[in-house]
Formats: C-alpha cells, structure tokens, sequence
C-alpha cells in the first residue's frame, strides 16, 4: 500500500508555505552536496535532527527510512577500506584497511543520513500536490507540473489496480520462483496494466477535452508568505553560509571534528 | 453555417440520420434520430454494447459520426472549432468517475474547467465553491480526490461537469455502484436541475422514472422513441428472469 | 535503479542535470497535449509495475523496465522517468533533489536509445522480434548499470570498486528484464498492437 | 493440525468469532459467525462497505483475520500453507473480472489455474476446454481477454475459477454490469451446479432469490442469519428512494 505517512501534522515545519521549504530543500541539499569534509557534515547531520524533531516526525520512524541507504553505505564500508589505500590502520596477511578508505566511507554515511533526514522533514511533510505547486512557483515548467499531478493522481488507483491482480494469481496459485513460467506471468500481469492504463488515458483525455481542455496550465496556487517563511530562510541561508565556512576552513571547529 | 434546421421553436439539440461504425466494425448507430428540447428529462435504458455511450461521445464531438448530422442551438455542428463551443453547453458525465478526476484535490478538479473557458483564477474559485455548495459538497474542497468513496467520486464529477454551466447534461450511468443513500442524494438533485436538460442513461429502471419524464431504449443502432416499446422491453425482461417483486 | 544523495560530485551533479534538461526538453516539446493524459498515467502505471519483486534465485529484485518504457514513449520517457523518479524520492526517499538529474539520466538515455535501436525492429516477424524485444529489455539494463557505474566512478575514482559491483549485481536482472520485455513485448503485440511505436 | 471441529457432520467451511480490521482501521469484522455446509447455495445482501469482500479474502487467506479462526474440512487453517491447501478447493469470483483476467487469450487465462496446479500443457488444456464448453464458451478460447465485453469477461473468468475444480464457489457480486440476457444465462448456470457449495453476494434480491436457498445480511460486522431482518433491510431500502416496480 502507498502511503504518505508524514504529510499531516500541525508541527511548526508543516505551518511553514511549501515554497519556502521546497526551497530550503534543494538549497540545502545542494550545498551539503559539495561539502567534502568531516566537521561541516556533522554539522549538517545535526540540522537535519533538528529539522526532523521540528516536524515532529517519530525517530523510530524516521530510522527505519534510513534502512533505504543502509545497504549501500553496508557495500561501502565492506569495501572501501579495503580498495582505496592510504596509511594503513590495521592489516593481516590478505587485508590492509587504509585510512582513506574508513574517511571517505563515514563522509559518505554523514551525507546520504543527513540529506536523506532533510528531505523527509521538508519534503515528506507535504503531499506531493503541494510539492508540485511549489515547483511550479519555483518556475518548473507547467506540462512537468501537470505530468506530476496527473501521475500522482493515478499511482494509488494503478497499485490497487496491480494489488488485485497479484491476489487474483495468488488465488490461483501462483507460486512466484526462478523460472520462466513466473516471469511470463508478471510479463502479462504488467502488460494488462499498461493496456488499461493507456485505455484508460484515452478516456481521460476525451475528459480533459469535454473540459475546455487545450493544453495550457493553470494553476490555482498562490503563495503568500508570512514572518515565519522569511524567518525559516534566513536561517537556512546562514546556517548554509556557516557550512560553507567551514568547508572552506574559514571558520574552525574544535579539534575533534 | 446559417441556421437553417430549427423545426421546433425549443429543441435544443438534435441529432438527425446520426450513423456510427468503429474502424472496421460493424454499425453501433444506424440513421438514429433524437431531439431534446429546452427542460426535457429524458432516460434511456437498453442493453449492454447497445451504442449508448457511443452516442454521448458523438453529441460532444469525442468520436465524428460517418453519417448525418448533429444539430445544436439551430445549427449543424461539424468542425473541431464548433464542437468547443458545444462542449461548454453539453457538459458530459463520463460512465466512470476516475476518467473524469484528473487531479489530486477536488477544488482543482472543479476550477479546472472555468480556468480552461478564460475565467481567471478567483472567479473559477469563486465558481467552483458554489457549485460545491449547491451539490453540498463545501466540505470536500481539499479533500483528496483518490481517497473519495465510488459515490463521493459520482457527485464530484458531477459538480466539474456543473462548474462548466452547461445547458444540457449527458449523463451516463450515474448510479453505477452507489448505494442507496447516495442514489437518493443524485435524485433530489436530479429533480432541483428543473432549468437544465437532461439525458440519464441507466439499467436502473426505478431511478429513471424517478428522474425523467420519458423512458427511451435503444435497438439496432436507433432510439425507440415509442412508450410501448419501453413497457414490452420490460415485459421481456421479467421472463427471462427477473420477477417482479414478490415481498409485501 | 538509483543512486542515494550525497555520493556524487559536484561535475557529475552538473553533467547529469545538462543531459536530463535537454532530454526532458526535447521530451516536453515533443509531447502535444494529446499525449499528456497518456504519459502522465503510463509514467504512474512505471512507477507501480517497478515496484514489483521478482524472484532472482533465493532473493528477488525490483523491475526496472526502462526498456519498455523507451518503446512505448520515445522521447517523453524523460519526463516520465523524471516525474516518477520525484515519486519515489517523495515516497521511499530513492534519491533526492540532487540525483534527480544523474538518476534520470541513468534511466532515461539508454531508454531513448533502445527506442532508436531496436523499435524498427518490432514490426518484423517471429524470432527477430524476439530478440529485439529480449535485447531491448537487456541493453537499456546493462547501459543504465554502464551509467551509474560511471557516475559513481567520474565522483570518485575510488568508487571504482563499488561500482563494479553494481554492474556485476545487474547481470541477473539484465536477463529477467530481457525476459519480461520479451513477453511484455509479445502480450502487447496481440492485445493492442498500437501501443507500440 | 487435529481434526478439531467437526460439529456438523457435512460442515466443509466454518468462520468462528472472525474479527478483522485494515491497519489503523475501524473494525470491519467483529467475532463473525458463520459455517457453509456440502451443497449449500447461500445469498448475501448488504450495503456498500459492509465487509463481504473482505470477509471473501479473509476466506481465501489474501488478508489475515486480527482474530477468531477459519475452518475447513474440519481443519483450522491459519498457515500460508494451509490456505494454499485450501485455495485449490475454495473458487473466488473477484468483484471485478478485469482483475482476474491478466492473459492474452482466454484458453491461456483459463490453463493458468491448472498450471499451477501441477498439471501438464496438454492435461491443462484439456480440462479448460472441457470447462469452456461446459459454460458454453467453446467459441472464446482464442479471443482476447481485453476485447470481451463486461458480460463475457464475467463468464470467463468464472470459467478460470471451475478450471482449478473447486468445491465450494465464492461469487463477489457476479451480476455487477451485466445485462439481463447474461444474467439470466449466469442463473441458469448456477442452478446447474447441484454439486457444489456457493455463496453469492449481489445488490439484486431477484438474483440470489433465483439461486439461493437463503439469503443473509451484513450488519456491524456479523453475518445475520436471520430471514426477518432480510425483509425488514429491504423494506427500508424502500423508504430511502427505490420505489417498488409501478408498471402492468
Ligand atoms: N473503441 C472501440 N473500438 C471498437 N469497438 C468499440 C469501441 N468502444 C466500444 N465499442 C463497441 O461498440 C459497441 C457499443 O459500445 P458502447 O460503449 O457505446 O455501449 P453501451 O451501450 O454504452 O454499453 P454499456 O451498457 O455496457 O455501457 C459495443 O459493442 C462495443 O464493443
Ligand atoms: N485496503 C483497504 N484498506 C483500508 N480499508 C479498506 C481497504 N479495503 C476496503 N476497506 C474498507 O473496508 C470496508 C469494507 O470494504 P469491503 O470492500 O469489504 O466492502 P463490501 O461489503 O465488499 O462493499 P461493496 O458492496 O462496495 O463491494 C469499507 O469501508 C472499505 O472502505
Ligand atoms: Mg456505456
Ligand atoms: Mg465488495
């Protein structure tokens, strides 16, 4: 079942206009992006706690969507210790773990964990008909936009639509394994879906038609932003300019960062 | 086109020898004849595959007939152009409401069509929630489209064919799946729209006689537009199978 | 198929959002606004049929379904994979904003150039449409896995491992979307041949 | 598992205090009660939402009950494995034959089953031939699935479900857009199935008076196996808006 489990609330982050923290999103995430070094990521990680509690979004929720990196940050740190070199830190006779391996991997873990927990937190707060307005506002193209909201309107009816049709096999038992009679049986399954569903544009093109439709979008969103919207990217333009800082050694942290 | 066909002073619309084949199939309608006049409530009940919906999508110019014509307002209505112009009076109530929602929220859903006929933004909000309010439905404004029940999904699509503030209304299949409360809901709204026309296809003969004056059905590509038909179609109906009922 | 935020360099960031911002212009001017109802809901029908598991041996995979998506859209399958990619950044956290270009990229060139390579093909008879369908399946897996290994690569040349090992992991799941495209393929064919290009 | 539950001698399927309800959802079952015996032909009549197709996947094991048990052949099923076991007995006709139907053509759709099943090709098609004909549906077995009519696919997909040779027959509102021709063919077609047990939900009293012995209804959650409370939800039925037929 699709679900968007974080995108009610009535936390202080929820209150604030989706342009403003679809904004705040991608800038933040572009420059914690380009950060290369230790001290301005833990940084960020720690914004991104902080955004996270703000939303009131339940921690345990909110490890358990950090489970979506856990097995590529697994392969990383399997492997590069192993493979990238620098001084060695420890070693037998097959293995040398090096050092620049064990950095790149924990940058690595700082950044996917914190932009990933700033995405749910601005991002996942809002229905994605929200996050589509405010792109729009933000000058994404209008048939991008309108494609977004169709294909958003549709997923959940096309999931049931596959949901019983997994059932229906299922109920013939149907056995999912390696073999080619499985496969051609997801074949057809997805090909019925992409037949109805292109039956199914047809008719809502004719819809669109007998609506006046001509191609061109409208939108009915109006943003107007409020103290607390100013305020929110304020603090997400210093905060930003501190990473920056401190990336660039401008500004230095205590030794142990 | 000079408006050379209006035999009677009130009809709105009419289809004249309106014939219909799908690319190389056979004919669904065959010189069909109708005309629907200004306050006609008109029902048609016939069979599954009998063209029904067909000919809802030839009236607003979806499929283009191979013969006949489809006259609107005194004139014949041939060119794409003049089809825009129809569609904004013949507002079409699709057999499934999940063809007619596009949109995540009903209120864009609704405004959606105002928007497309040139009104600006306040004015299509401004419309949209009084069609709301008349099909009392104000609470559903930011409800989310997909997550309405079948008959919610019926009254919304009814209220972006509203929106539109059509003339006449093609409905087809409305009470398809809902239960009785709704349907009831759809019937007291049906009888308020006393300044429209409407044409209500249903296999639902109870709900077409509570809406509509008179009951048509269809056979061989042709509307029967004679009462007796109607009752010995019914007739036939009972024998093979359905009885009466027999409870009280 | 993706990759997660903050593994990528800030050239590779830039060169994926240069290719997916052409790709996804030429698609939008290409799509007229007959198309758009269409590809909106075949980009949902995308987004729901990848999330489909299919055994692989004793665990299972994802379907990508690039291939198909090249055939039946052309072009339009960068806007596509871009709004269903946004999707499943919203939903899952898949990627984010700043992959949104790489990953779209990854997914949608080979898709474009299966759709040139092996479309004429389909039209053809038996067992040359076969093998086109089977190659397409095949080709736009392996070319995608053949761009993310070199986005991850081009990031950081000590990826060259890890990057490695996500092509190696693809070559089952070249075979099944090979497989599932070639029946895919075929079930279209009968039922609504017109879908195809 | 021990033969634990035998209480009627001919009992093939008992639904004991079966409590169920979607994640974070209200209950839709609540400590139902319910048993269908060798040859039984049971109706079921209840409002849109009611639960009976939840209570069919319950059934079936395509959902787990929160509590209480489902017995069958005096076995207590709860594993996986033990529903497989069962699934090949218990035949469910979907509310929908579109989800049911997923193969290009109809003889392939209906030797799915049996493949499954563990047959060969040629067994496999043997027995769906043998089905096809049975429901008079020889003609279709190389039409395509997707191209039949709503009526058509209903049978077929019938025909999918007598293809795995089930005892007992789960119909979730089989009627549901056919037309009275195919509705009467579908009354015929039950009437002949002596042998077997089933249990039908429809909207239409007519139907299942037709081809059930009883008919229940749905309330809060529980079967109610009560004749009286039938006619009395019918009668209010009425009261909100479904005039009794006037006509003859
Ligand atoms: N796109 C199409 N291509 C070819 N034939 C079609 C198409 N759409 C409908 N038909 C056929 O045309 C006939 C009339 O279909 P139509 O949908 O108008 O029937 P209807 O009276 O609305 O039936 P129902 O009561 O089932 O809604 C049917 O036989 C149908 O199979
Ligand atoms: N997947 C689901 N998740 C949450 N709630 C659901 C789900 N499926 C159904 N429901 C809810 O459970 C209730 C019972 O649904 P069910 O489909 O069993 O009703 P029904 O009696 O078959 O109705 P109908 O006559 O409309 O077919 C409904 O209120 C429905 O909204
Ligand atoms: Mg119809
Ligand atoms: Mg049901």
């Amino acid at each position: 079942m699709l679900q968007e489990n974080f995108c009610r609330g009535e936390s202080p982050i929820h209150k604030l206009s989706p342009r403003t923290r679809t904004l705040a999103a991608i800038f933040l995430a572009f420059v914690v992006a380009l950060c290369q070094t230790i001290p301005p990521l833990l940084l960020a990680l720690a914004l991104s706690f902080i955004l996270i509690i703000a939303a009131r979004i339940n921690l345990f929720k909110a490890g358990r969507r950090l489970l979506v990196i856990a097995g590529f940050l697994l392969l990383i740190w399997l492997v590069l210790p192993l493979t990238c070199g620098g001084p060695v830190i420890w070693q037998n006779s097959f293995l040398e773990i090096g050092r620049t391996g064990i950095t790149l991997a924990l940058l690595l873990t700082l950044k996917t964990s914190a932009m990933l927990l700033i995405f749910l937190a601005l991002i996942s707060t809002m229905s994605t008909a929200d996050l589509a307005h405010a792109l729009h506002s933000l000058k994404l193209p209008a048939k991008l936009v309108l494609l977004l909201l169709i294909t958003y309107r549709y997923i959940f009816l096309i999931e049931d639509e596959l949901q019983t049709m997994l059932r229906a096999a299922k109920i013939r038992n149907f056995q999912p394994n390696t073999s080619l009679h499985c496969y051609k049986t997801y074949a057809n399954l997805l090909g019925m879906l992409f037949v109805r569903s292109a039956e199914r544009a047809q008719r809502v093109h004719k819809a669109m038609l007998c609506r006046g439709f001509d191609g061109r979008f409208h939108s009915l969103t109006e943003y107007h932003d409020r103290a607390q919207d100013y305020f929110f990217l304020s603090f997400i333009l210093i905060f930003s300019t501190i990473l920056a800082l401190s990336e660039l050694r401008i500004v230095v942290f205590p030794a142990i960062l | 086109m000079p408006s050379d066909c209006r035999q009677h002073p009130s009809t709105i619309l009419s289809l004249e020898d309106l014939s219909f084949h799908y690319p190389e199939g056979p004919p669904i309608l065959d010189e069909l004849n109708f005309s629907l006049r200004e306050r006609d409530h008109i029902g048609i009940a016939a069979p599954n595959g009998s063209g029904k919906s067909t000919m809802f999508h030839l009236i607003v110019g979806l499929l283009r007939p191979t013969a006949g014509r489809i006259v609107f307002n005194g004139k014949t209505v041939t060119e794409e152009a003049d089809f825009k112009i129809l569609r904004r009076q013949v507002g079409l109530l699709f057999q499934n409401a999940d063809d007619q929602l596009f949109f995540p929220t009903v209120i864009e859903d609704v405004a959606f069509g105002p928007l497309n006929l040139g009104k600006n933004k306040s004015e299509a909000l401004e419309i949209s929630y009084q069609v709301l309010e008349r099909l009392n439905l104000s609470d559903f404004a930011k409800r989310i489209t997909f997550k309405l029940s079948g008959g919610e999904k019926r009254l919304v699509a009814l209220a972006t064919v509203l929106a539109m503030e059509p003339k006449v209304l093609l409905l087809d299949e409305p009470t398809a799946g809902l239960d009785h409360k709704t349907k009831h809901k759809l019937v007291e709204m049906l009888n308020n729209f006393t300044e429209l026309s409407y044409l209500v296809v249903s296999h639902e003969f109870d709900f077409l006689t509570e809406t509509t004056a008179h009951i048509y059905t269809m056979e061989n590509g042709k509307i029967l537009v004679d009462e007796e038909l109607y009752i010995h179609h019914h007739e036939h109906a009972h024998r093979s199978g359905k009885q009466p009922h027999r409870h009280i | 198929m993706h990759i997660a935020e903050g593994v990528l360099s800030g050239p590779v960031i830039a060169a994926g959002f240069a290719v997916a911002a052409v790709g996804t212009g030429i698609g939008l001017k290409k799509l007229d606004f007959e198309h758009i109802a269409e590809t909106g809901i075949l980009s949902a029908t995308f987004f729901v049929a990848s999330l489909v598991h299919v055994p692989v041996g004793p665990s299972s995979a994802h379907l990508i379904l690039n291939g198909i998506i090249g055939l039946l859209l052309g072009w339009a399958a960068f806007p596509a994979i871009a709004v269903a990619l946004l999707l499943q950044a919203v939903f899952f956290q898949f990627g984010g904003f700043t992959t949104l270009g790489v990953n779209t990229t990854v997914m949608a060139l080979p898709a474009v150039l299966c759709f040139y390579m092996f479309a004429p093909f389909l039209k053809k008879t038996g067992k040359t449409a076969a093998a086109a369908a089977f190659a397409c399946g095949f080709t736009a897996v392996f070319l995608s896995a053949l761009l993310l290994g070199g986005a991850l690569y081009f990031s950081d040349e000590n990826f060259l491992e890890v990057a490695t090992i996500a092509i190696s992991t693809h070559i089952p799941i070249m075979i099944i979307e090979g497989l599932i495209t070639l029946f895919c393929i075929g079930f279209l064919k009968k039922v609504r041949p017109e879908m195809l290009p």
